[in-house]
């Protein structure tokens, strides 16, 4: 058993999400351990409520919610990413929260203590 | 108004290259439901969406490479393919696109040119 | 020990490839996925098939119609990719 | 005097976004009429309301509402384009408007629109 | 009449400088802006100065520190952009 | 846990390309501030982040890259660019990083090589 961290930096309209979480099923079916999925960069965009596709279209946000829901596999938002790219986690006037609730508001410095905790590190 | 407004829509990304390809379908298909005269053009990494046997499906996507076998019933009927880009990426044989015509560079720019506006993706 | 070095663009319009080959190590091997399966036919890789492994993600392959690949670049499933990072000090992405 | 449409398709993050304000301007300095700027691809992620950047640095959403209060010039956003970067026009249950007051909701035809309308169409 | 080609990316990494000199007609004009100012100095474009009118737009050049620009590309302001578009029959983005 | 953990942060992109420079020096810095040692490598056309007298600002960017000058003070010391990089993108004189060191590709692969985790923008 290994255990890992993986890095996602690329929108729900990259075809290398679904690369992201396809690898992180592999690891788990394979009986490996996911310390968490660190958000970054672009990726930040997959934990937006309101992400629509066509129903013949995969949708990042459905599809990493229900790897949530199955794996308990922890998803750290980084909050300074999100906040450039539209997402809130505030409901002050003028703000309406649209984090998908399986995903935990987090900083870098989460990305620290994974990398610490974590036998491999997979920038994908 | 640009007079005639032919149009032009260059294809340089990928087949999945972050959703260009599909938006620029889209854009194509949109202008030619609206009657207005475009064709498509594949170049650089774009001949990669010629290629027959593609499976979006495979990884997620909806196969709209499959819409290329039904451009001309949507009057798209200008096609046209850079030879040379072909050859560099070893594309040969059955293509995904219909009726294309394989030109090579210098027809393929020349051919570009006659169009009033061009949109690259 | 040696690296896995994963390419995740094509390397006809991007320097990814490039980038990957510049810091590879003699033991080394590359794993093709995304767009970067489209380096399979790539120039700059078919000397590299002789001094190093190489292998592309058969998913990707196929959903680009690719097949079938060049001899000396070898087909795998996620559980091989899995298998390869695990293997491997440490993993460098190209993308 | 020229008319003008402008395609915008770069992200909040990107810097080229700033370049296609600035000629946008420019043209009016000059003039000129921009029949409209239709926001398209990643161009899109610019009309989410809650954008939000350090004060040191430029908000490109702020940059372009400002744009739109002196000028008036008409600001497309292409809705598909847009639902898939998590930008809604709906207040149903489980959504919330979020697109910036002063971009109009438009599809692809609006394009085609300007296109027809514009003597130069601009892609930035 | 002719075309104005935009680039906007460093030919050094992306594709789209050559994907430019590969459309470009005899009597087209080019500009260089954002990160397509880099090009500047890329080696393709120094043949293309004997042939081709470029320019490069000033504030992109000094915000990345590339002043003094090689001799034969002209320095422009964004109404000398405007203008050119304006001149130009039609208008290719390359980003 | 990997044992030592020492950081690399590759930087392949230029100076405003999307964000990536910006968002891999705030990574520096936070590893950092954990008293993480990291270290900062720049390639390809991150070899642009270094070219002396750029101006962020003039283009409506905060000055990150006058950071630069003060990564000895975030205790971040080890930092590498790749000298044939360089000399490809005729970067000379000045540079926006202090105390750097100019290493040939051999010795640049080589040197990364040497850390433990190596993230790439």
């Amino acid at each position: 058993m290994t255990t890992f961290a993986i890095i996602v930096s690329t929108a729900p309209t990259d075809n290398r999400t679904l690369t992201a979480l396809k690898f992180a099923q592999a690891l788990l079916t394979q009986g490996h351990q996911i310390e968490g999925v660190f958000f970054y960069q672009h990726g930040v965009i997959n934990a937006n409520v309101y992400l629509q596709t066509p129903s013949d279209e995969i949708n990042h946000l459905t599809a990493w919610e229900a790897f949530y829901d199955v794996t308990k596999t922890p998803m750290h938002l980084c909050i300074s990413a999100a906040e450039r790219r539209g997402l809130t986690d505030s409901n002050t006037p003028g703000f309406s929260h649209n984090i998908a609730k399986n995903f935990t508001i987090s900083g870098l410095g989460e990305l620290v203590v994974l990398t610490n905790k974590a036998e491999k590190v997979i920038q994908l | 108004m640009i007079s005639n407004n032919r149009i032009a829509i260059v294809n340089t990304a990928t087949t999945f290259d972050d959703f260009k390809a599909k938006e620029a379908l889209d854009l194509a298909l949109i202008f030619a439901s609206y009657e207005m005269p475009v064709a498509l053009f594949f170049m650089a990494d774009g001949v990669f969406q010629t290629k027959a046997n593609q499976n979006p499906e495979g990884i997620g996507n909806k196969d709209f490479i499959a819409t290329f076998k039904a451009l001309g019933f949507y009057d798209i009927d200008d096609i046209y393919i850079c030879q040379e880009d072909m050859v560099e990426r070893m594309i040969e044989g059955e293509l995904s696109v219909d009726g294309a015509e394989i030109l090579p560079r210098t027809q393929f720019k020349q051919t570009l040119n006659n169009y009033d506006l061009v949109l690259t993706f | 020990m040696a690296n896995l070095h994963i390419v995740r663009s094509s390397g006809f319009t991007h320097n990814k490839l490039r980038q990957c080959l510049q810091t590879l190590m003699a033991a080394d091997q590359i794993i093709l996925i995304d767009d970067g399966v489209y380096n399979a036919s790539h120039p700059d890789m078919m000397p590299l098939l002789n001094t190093h492994k190489v292998y592309a993600l058969q998913d990707h392959i196929q959903a680009r119609g690719l097949t079938p690949v060049p001899s000396g670049i070898e087909l795998c499933q996620y559980d091989d990719f899995v298998a390869l990072t695990i293997g491997s000090d440490k993993v460098i992405t190209w993308q």
